[in-house]
């Protein structure tokens, strides 16, 4: 597949907040999960990651967010060299990164309202622009019902949107996604591609890490495609 | 809403949704203290009684005849010249006779027909707390023997024996007891923290996911260990309190509780167990999830 | 969407393997998942279920599978009323049904053959059957270097196909698979339902509860499909 | 391969993956049964020597001549006649002397310028166990007092009050400290299935799911909890015995022994405890599933 490169001319910033240079991540003894992996995200932007399964895509997100280090190579987020980043550092960056893991990491047996509160409160957010915030989230993802339903009794896809809304609470500066749309259907699908088309026209640059080639293959955003563990322009 | 009051409400409503297993811990806590304490209380007890029995340790020195007052204070200084002493205490025969009849108990009758001249006079001597081997009481017992009028020089060395091994065998249980219950008590307590940590791992590695700082994750476990520290540390004390004052009046009547004279921790130890466990549990909580604070 | 309903007439046995007579499950308080359903699949069929996230899919599968019991209506399973069945009865039920989990519900410290190891010994079967049986589908589903990896350790789609091979191991009657293309891409999807249409032809019953249109557009098979717990044929 | 071998394999699997847990059980249980039994063997020792001390609850009845081997029988069958007696003796005066010299240990030089005469001759009734009660044994000496030639009779009263009060003391700390002990085994055994359960729920959900049958399940889980069991509580009652010799050989030359008399459970109850053991430990692990097997 050829990928669209979107250089972002028309973007107000074109500053980049991601910024790998030759990122190679062995996970010990011997599984080389990414390769010499270099690339450049600017602020603003929107770019779907994919591969196959087992590529590595999910490894490069960590990386981002800083749950895995590098083996080899320099990656900078927001101009910050992860190489070199402190504990206190590392908070701070995960305060402007929301992040939709794949495997949901919702707490099952809190409510959908308290597992997307927890992203706001820990950034000391008031109670009332919680409230409100929340509910305009679950209102758009078509959850709003569920509301202080614990998130263990959800459907997966209920329990994925929980995920996303959480990555979405506090507008980050960057979102990240991981196969958000794995157990949705199409409406659905639709609907979380809107919020982050939302998200991402008020400033975010969004990440999505994506199997799913329809909801990439009209857009004329950039495309990294992982081979195991190379990128392929 | 600041920081503070953001942890205080996040401790509150922690404890309101896991309140069983907070009682749960609490009560461990309580359990864990109060076994302690009660082994710590029987313990300080029995070394008190331990000293006082070794208070008991004299040498008598059977003497030919009665020594006028005029002359003990000539004895007295011979005694200490050679050796540091604690006390003297000259016995006429009157004063033995009245103490043997008091020692024969109900059994004071056989003495009926006899005066008091048939027991001897003595001097008791109570050297010095340092003074305790064997070979030093002998050299000193036989040095005493050189004394004008002195007929025979005895010490309770039988005696003596007898109640050191019974109190031996009673404080080896003791502190065995003792040191099973530490281990116990350790047990538990590690037992707790990794069920609790079980409990909420998750938890803490999302919160530190979405980028809570330290102190918003440990701010709350800090308080409820502080408030579990301090409520189960003074209910164990107290749950003592009411054992150790519920042994002592069942023990009121006679005589027994002057030998064994069983008392309660001073304010000060008191307030150092409540301490001690106080820090233990807040520091506790706070290390037990050190390592998700890694991710 | 109009399904297709391909009435069994050209295979060789034409028993229903599972019938549904307006079945109803409410969650307690008032989550009422599935409404007056009724269907009936033949045994030797491929049966696609499909419906928005929060249909019912999974609630109907855990039906079969004796994980729910209906709060009304009938279910039986190869002839056998569900409501008076005892536990050996659910014990020897399970037997002959594989079932790939939406949460794949893979022990992450065991290793990716020990995982699927346990269906097979659970049944007593051979060692040296089993070491084969596990090689072939591990080979078939791209994941043979995986094979002494801690399913902890592995991508999510890598744990899906897992999950997957576990349900096949037995070469069950009924093998049921809940979104079993949720974390995967094209190629390893088109293996999957290559592994399906296999156990299929040597008699194996197929259910995939689905929100892929792709994997089940093209095909004649029977689809089934909830909405907001009812079924719309 | 049969289901038997099968169940046998996966419990030798599941003890060599997961050996650290194991290990930790086991220390536990038998930390446990040491624990229990080192109490359970205090407190019957303790029993054993209170019995021994109310076996020398005796009245006395001083005489005012010596009672001539013919009147002993007499004598004997008109105190039977009154109530049942476990055993008479006959003091002499010569007895008596012997006896006191022997009471007051090293200080019995205060009798050497004495003849036997001085003590008077007794008889020492011995009531049977039943007759416990104070106001019991009064009237039984007030009876003795009719006797013929008796002047005067006594009972270890006072002495027997103060031995009770002690023995009851101690009595108390041990229960005390058994109940607390046996609280904290409660504690550790129902923790430490918590936690195997919190470890292996997920597998037992997933076999349940598979199909496998109870004893499949079951199977493995009793094999592993039927060797901790065995083991832990032969660890802990041998540990213990390894204990009871070092403490013994501590106090191996003096006769407190011979009055304390501190002695082994016999054969037949540490086979018993070691059999309480595995049936608890072996029913416990099949207990602490029970619930995940009804999915
Ligand atoms: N244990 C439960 N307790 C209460 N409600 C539940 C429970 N499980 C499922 N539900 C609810 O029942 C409805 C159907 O759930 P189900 O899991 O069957 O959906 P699904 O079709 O599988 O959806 P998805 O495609 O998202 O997996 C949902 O609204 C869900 O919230
Ligand atoms: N913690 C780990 N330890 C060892 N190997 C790992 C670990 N995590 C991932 N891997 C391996 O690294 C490779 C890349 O994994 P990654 O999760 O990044 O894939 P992915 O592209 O996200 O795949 P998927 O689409 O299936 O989620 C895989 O082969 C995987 O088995
Ligand atoms: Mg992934
Ligand atoms: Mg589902």
């Amino acid at each position: 597949m050829t990928s669209t490169f979107k250089i972002a001319e028309d973007l107000e910033e074109s500053r980049p907040i991601v910024e790998a240079v030759k990122v190679t991540k062995v996970y010990t003894p011997d599984v080389v999960a990414l390769q010499d992996v270099s690339f450049r995200i600017n602020k603003g932007e929107v770019v779907f990651l994919t591969g196959m399964s087992g590529a590595g895509k999910t490894t490069l997100l960590k990386l981002i967010y800083c749950l895995e280090m590098p083996t080899k190579g320099l990656i900078e987020v927001n101009g910050r060299d992860l190489s070199k980043i402190t504990s206190a550092g590392i908070q701070r960056l995960r305060q402007t990164i929301g992040v939709a893991y794949q495997d949901f990491r919702v707490l099952p047996k809190v409510t959908v309202f308290q597992n997307i509160a927890m992203a706001m409160e820990v950034l000391y957010k008031e109670p009332k622009e919680i409230k409100s915030r929340i509910n305009e989230l679950l209102d758009m993802l078509n959850l709003l019902e569920k509301r202080h339903t614990p998130a263990g009794k959800l459907s997966r896809g209920e329990q994925q949107r929980v995920a996303i809304a959480r990555a979405a609470a506090n507008k980050p500066q960057l979102l990240i996604a991981d196969e958000p749309t794995g157990n949705l259907d199409k409406t659905i699908s639709a609907r979380v591609m809107e919020l982050f088309k939302q998200l991402n026209e008020s400033g975010t640059t969004v990440i999505i890490a994506t199997h799913d080639e329809t909801i990439f293959k009209d857009s004329k955003n950039m495309v990294l495609d992982l081979h195991h563990g190379q990128l392929s322009f | 809403m600041g920081q503070f009051g953001y942890i205080v409400k996040q401790a509150a409503r922690n404890i309101s949704h896991t309140w069983s297993t907070q009682l749960m811990t609490l009560l461990t806590v309580s359990l864990a203290v109060l076994i302690f304490s009660f082994f710590f209380l029987v313990y300080t007890n029995m070394l008190k009684a331990g000293a006082r029995l070794d208070d008991d340790l004299r040498i008598i020195i059977y003497l030919e005849n009665e020594i006028v007052p005029e002359m003990q204070k000539q004895m007295r200084k011979k005694i200490k010249d050679y050796g540091e002493v604690e006390k003297i205490v000259f016995i006429s025969k009157q004063d033995a006779f009245e103490r043997l009849s008091r020692q024969l108990g109900n059994d004071r009758d056989v003495l009926n027909d006899l005066g008091p001249s048939f027991l001897p006079p003595s001097i008791e001597v109570y050297p010095e707390k340092n003074l305790k081997t064997l070979t030093q009481i002998k050299e000193f017992s036989d040095f005493l023997a050189t004394l004008p009028g002195a007929s025979k020089v005895q010490y309770g060395h039988n005696w003596m024996e007898r109640l050191g091994y019974f109190t031996k065998l009673l404080r080896i249980i003791v502190m065995l007891s003792g040191a099973l219950l530490l281990l116990t008590t350790v047990f538990i307590v590690s037992y707790t923290i990794r069920l609790t940590v079980v409990a909420r791992h998750e938890e803490i590695e999302i919160l530190r996911l979405l980028g809570a700082n330290n102190a918003y994750i440990q701010g709350p476990l800090f308080i409820e260990g502080f408030l579990q520290g301090f409520l189960g540390t003074s209910i164990g004390i107290f749950s003592l309190y009411l054992l150790y004052h519920w042994i002592k009046s069942r023990f009121s009547g006679p005589d027994i509780l002057n030998i064994f004279e069983f008392s309660f921790f001073p304010p000060s130890i008191t307030f150092l167990i409540i301490c001690t466990g106080l820090i233990l549990c807040s520091g506790g909580s706070l290390l037990s999830i050190r390592k998700y604070l890694r991710i």
